[in-house]
């Protein structure tokens, strides 16, 4: 199978959706000239720098009848459109009572690595969350990047999707013809029998090497990926922690009342997953602190492969 | 473009409508019937009704937390406003929005909206769908002076001037945003003096007559349909009421400041151009008028106190679409 | 012990702290007059309804040697001003290498309970514990509001006070002479031997109801109110559970990765509660649902003393 | 107010180490010493230069993604910004912020900022503190074309009108704001047209005549503090390089237009004005003073490469203040 960019295969996947589809537009500060060329200046809409307003022209076209598609660029960028997002987007089909649909994708990078300092190094996926209706969705390889972004473009609600800036220039398969990956479903990244990791976006990569260094230790580690944030595939994580009795939670953002905080709450809370535990979760997260400027400091906050090996013996050791 | 006759007591019609309605929300609410919070449009009907007069059904409008009029001037069925008030399974929205969310898109009104200048960029969304379908549809955006100092407002109007939507940013300027007046936070008074920035056309009507407010509606909205992009009309009006229907919160508002607007009521305004255009109407036809308007209004209530409650669980539902 | 409301001693600690310090200033859309009597329009600033700009300017006026209190209203207004927390506020002090200081407190209501729907009925403050570089706290009675209140505006950061809109009448002692309460520090409301029960503003009252009421069944509860949300007193938490065993987190917000979820994992994660505990714990928060208007709705929604009972139960009966 | 001689030539000293400190970081930037990204001021010196030199040392300003330049000219020490761009303990920010984010607030530089927009509210906040005080302190903002479209321009520039605060938002309109256009973005070109909504004075100026910036922030500067509240400067300029230093990015300008551009540097203007107006001045005396701005950025680079990287454990310190 051919192999291409995860960055490749969310473009793929946008304009593959805009052929598909005449009422979808593209809202974003930046035309790419290759979108404009292709569905020109009316749908492809290089907007000023005001994520708030445009934001919130895409819910006002969406409950007319259009399906937006928004490029925030980065994460960063998305605080000032907040209120369209928590205020208005994640409640409106709600508190309408149903009425109207309103089906939108907003598009955002996240994660650090990139000596980008503390505003344009975030990953605040887990502020969305807690917000009842919006669904996440974060990829972590071409493949499900490019499933996921149809089946998000194709969602009739508000999906907001973030995409691993580590990721960017990342190869993988991904097959030449049509296919989405339904929303809401977990993808075990590799089997293992010891220990369950979770892992998000740009850390499957490195559980991945984690447990194949693991593997030459004798320890069997599964690496499951959610894929979806929300809503999360609670059975598939719970399932391999029945299986596997432990648990190590990989985290790019810090651990505060984060997506591992979730991870580790809705495995605990369920009876029978409680009972397999060996051994107390861990999440390897950053440390809770703003990310700095300087390589070192940076990669001292950030956690990677090292931290998550770190972690499952730790996890091991303890029962 | 004036106003035919028959428009004319149509309008007077919304306006009698809005009026007693809210005149009845705020009854209820008083009584315990209505939850949460009512904000008043009274003293304010001839904006909505007067831009309303100038569109299509198909033309869309958005409103603010004051929505009671907007929705009645846009052609909003009255039982299910009344139900949604009461918080029933036939209001607007199943009961789960109440006064600040009353919306009906089957008409084109997008909903009121409990965020101050939450609406401005929504409803140019609308806009921009309206010129993508190329079909002369127009949207309209209602909103108060202490919104038109929201950065949305810059944001969206700045966008709908460039991209030349086929838009109304309509804003009623009653000098006060809840407790503060728009002297303290108004660096110009006239809202409509920004327009310039954008280089489209800021016109101040007096939004207490209701046939000012549709002439000048009617021309944007004519500008509008011709693709040549959006107008900022600034109406100035006055809410008769408090902020809020709340017993006991405070109104700072001097009293004569008061009194003074309600001696321009926009409806007695029209009441009196009838009869002066048109020596034959007469106190009794406005008598008819208000009996029938009264006996609409007691009809909602009486659909909206049949309505059952929504079940329980029904809270769980509409969370997401399929 | 003179007791005032909840509303009444957050005014008091705002009065005293703004008769303390002259550099204090007041910023919110709504100037009430009895504080500019006191203090004058210079520095009681009703601004136009501008949050984000607003909110800016306390940062501004902070970094210039003024000690701002921000008042949004309704903790819903705050997410205009999403930018001016996440990006400046937060990181602020961190990014420039800590060569100033920005003590700002931004106050906001939160919670349901009077049919205000989905927009005006939030409590969002987990959204701000997975940030890193602001505390929050979340008082639960009048004495505590005022100590916390008057720490925060002594402190030299950014801190968010949640202000629980169904406390606001809520009278209890407060003593007539100046004191503070630390932040970081957990109060435990009631001692109890046989389960903790974590709650949060409002639930703080509901699980010493239900507390009461379990004692009648013979069930000791302990309730533990962490009061700072950020930095949280993990190890008042962790004491209480590694004692009673058994663990039920009370919160007025959504399950999910929310402050409830943080209380499960720092419980789960530490090896010492790890191993006391007898039965997983369980969240007793809102359903994960936009709040509705309706009474009957809205009241579905939202946890109380009997959903918290019987989350008691379950977690007694489980172990 | 003219500027004297010697200001003039402290003025073109500043210019050209912005320039040089530039070019120097660029290269750095591209041999992998300085990480992240890199956004050059080249071409806009004379916005900076002539605006701060109507500053006194403890009046404030703030900066945007695009600040070595601010910092410059508001008299920031070039071994500490190096030192900041190479990541290291001497650094401004002890090399937690990088380019964008350098600050030295005890000379009234409250900051770059990567978020556009972002600082227009936080500087109007200088601008109370500065009221509050008394003494006669301004504080200005400097912002983008693009910025310009912000909410956040609207809601400063009302809050500081209505309120009279002592400050200078000035206008960087350089045409791009990344690779789009202006025209794609504004209603009006002309951001200065704006101000009039405010009631405040919106001047435009060639913002690559050092001379011209000077007069009008002189102007502005003194109106606020005379107590008579801000000024809105739009000072038409050019970036000469694409939007960041990042290898291989896009840069869709014409050609000819950065041509046209760069034939009109602002150092050269400068330089040209000094020979007309003193006939004394000579292309030895530039080269001189091309020297020792060499030599300044050298012994930057100097004091960076010597200071030591901080310890990884560092990224704990500084989340909170004491
Ligand atoms: C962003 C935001 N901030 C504050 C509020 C609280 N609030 C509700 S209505 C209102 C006043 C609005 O004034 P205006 O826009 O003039 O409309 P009016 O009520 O006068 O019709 C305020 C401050 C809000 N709803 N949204
Ligand atoms: C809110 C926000 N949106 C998008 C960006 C990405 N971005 C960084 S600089 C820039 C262009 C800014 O243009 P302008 O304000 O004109 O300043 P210039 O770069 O021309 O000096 C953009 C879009 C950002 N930093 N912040
Ligand atoms: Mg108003
Ligand atoms: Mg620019």
């Amino acid at each position: 199978m051919r192999e291409i960019s995860y960055a490749r295969a969310g473009m793929e996947a946008l304009v593959e959706e805009m052929r598909r589809d005449p009422t979808t537009i593209h809202l974003a500060t930046d035309a790419p000239p290759s979108l404009v060329e292709e569905f020109g200046e009316a749908r492809i809409r290089a907007t000023p720098i005001t994520e708030n307003a445009f934001s919130g022209i895409a819910i006002g076209a969406a409950g007319s009848g259009l399906r937006p598609i928004v490029n925030w660029s980065m994460v960063t960028f998305c605080f000032v459109a907040m209120d369209q997002i928590v205020n208005q987007a994640s409640k409106i089909h709600y508190m309408f009572g149903g009425q109207q649909t309103f089906p939108i994708v907003f598009r955002s990078s996240v994660g650090g690595g990139t000596s980008l300092a503390a505003q344009h190094s975030q990953s605040p996926y887990s502020m969305f969350m807690n917000l009842a209706g919006l669904k996440l969705i974060l990829p972590a390889t071409p493949y499900d990047m490019k499933g996921l972004l149809k089946s998000a473009i194709r969602d009739n609600n508000p999906v907001l999707s973030f995409e691993s800036t580590r990721l960017m220039g990342f190869k993988g398969e991904v097959p030449d013809d049509d296919y989405t990956i339904p929303l809401g479903v977990a993808d075990v990244k590799r089997t293992g029998s010891d220990i369950t990791v979770v892992a998000l976006a740009w850390l499957v990569h490195e559980a991945l090497a984690a447990a194949e260094e693991m593997a030459k230790e004798g320890v069997s580690v599964e690496v499951v990926d959610p894929r979806t944030l929300f809503p999360m595939d609670n059975e598939t994580i719970r399932a391999s922690v029945q299986k596997t009795g432990r648990l190590v939670i990989a985290d790019e953002a810090g651990p505060t009342a984060g997506a591992a905080a979730e991870i580790a709450a809705l495995v605990t809370e369920d009876a029978a997953t409680f009972a397999a535990l060996k051994a107390p979760p861990k999440r390897v997260c950053a440390l809770q602190v703003p990310i700095p400027y300087s390589p070192g400091l940076e990669n001292h906050v950030f956690p990677d492969r090292n931290r998550i090996i770190a972690g499952i013996r730790e996890v091991m050791a303890a029962g | 473009m004036t106003a035919s006759p028959e428009l004319q007591r149509e309008m007077l019609r919304q306006m009698q409508t809005i009026r007693r309605f809210e005149e009845r929300a705020s009854d209820d609410y008083h009584n315990g019937a209505i939850y949460g919070v009512v904000h008043c449009y009274i003293g304010e009907e001839a904006v909505a009704v007067g831009v309303c007069s100038a569109l299509n059904k198909d033309d869309q409008i958005i409103s603010n937390h004051r929505g009671h009029g907007h929705c009645i001037a846009k052609g909003a069925d009255l039982n299910r406003m009344m139900a949604e008030l009461y918080g029933r399974q036939d209001g607007y929205c199943k009961g789960k929005g109440g006064s600040m969310h009353i919306a009906d898109f089957s008409i084109g009104m997008l909903g009121a909206n409990g965020i101050v200048g939450g609406g401005l960029s929504i409803v140019t969304g609308a806009g921009l769908a309206a010129q993508l379908e190329g079909k002369g549809r127009v949207a309209v955006c209602f909103f108060g002076d202490g919104a038109s100092n929201a950065g949305s407002f810059h944001e969206s109007l700045n966008i709908a001037a460039r991209w030349k939507l086929p838009m109304l940013y309509v804003c009623e300027h009653n000098s006060w945003a809840a407790n503060t007046s728009s002297r303290m936070t108004h660096a110009r008074d006239d809202v409509a003096s920004r327009a310039a920035g954008y280089g489209i056309p800021g016109v101040v009507v007096d939004g207490n007559d209701v046939l000012a407010v549709y002439e000048a509606a009617t021309d944007a909205v004519a500008r509008a349909r011709a693709g040549e992009g959006p107008t900022l009309i600034e109406c100035k009006t006055y809410r008769w009421r408090a902020h809020t229907e709340r017993p006991g919160a405070a109104d700072p508002r001097p009293l004569e400041e008061i009194a003074a607007w309600m001696a321009k009521d926009p409806i007695q305004h029209l009441v009196d151009d009838l009869k002066q255009q048109q020596g034959q109407y007469s106190d009794a036809e406005f008598q008819a008028l208000d009996d029938a308007v009264m006996s609409a209004v007691a009809a909602a209530v009486a659909f909206a106190e049949a309505s059952p409650f929504p079940a329980p669980e029904a809270a769980l539902d509409d969370v997401f679409a399929d």
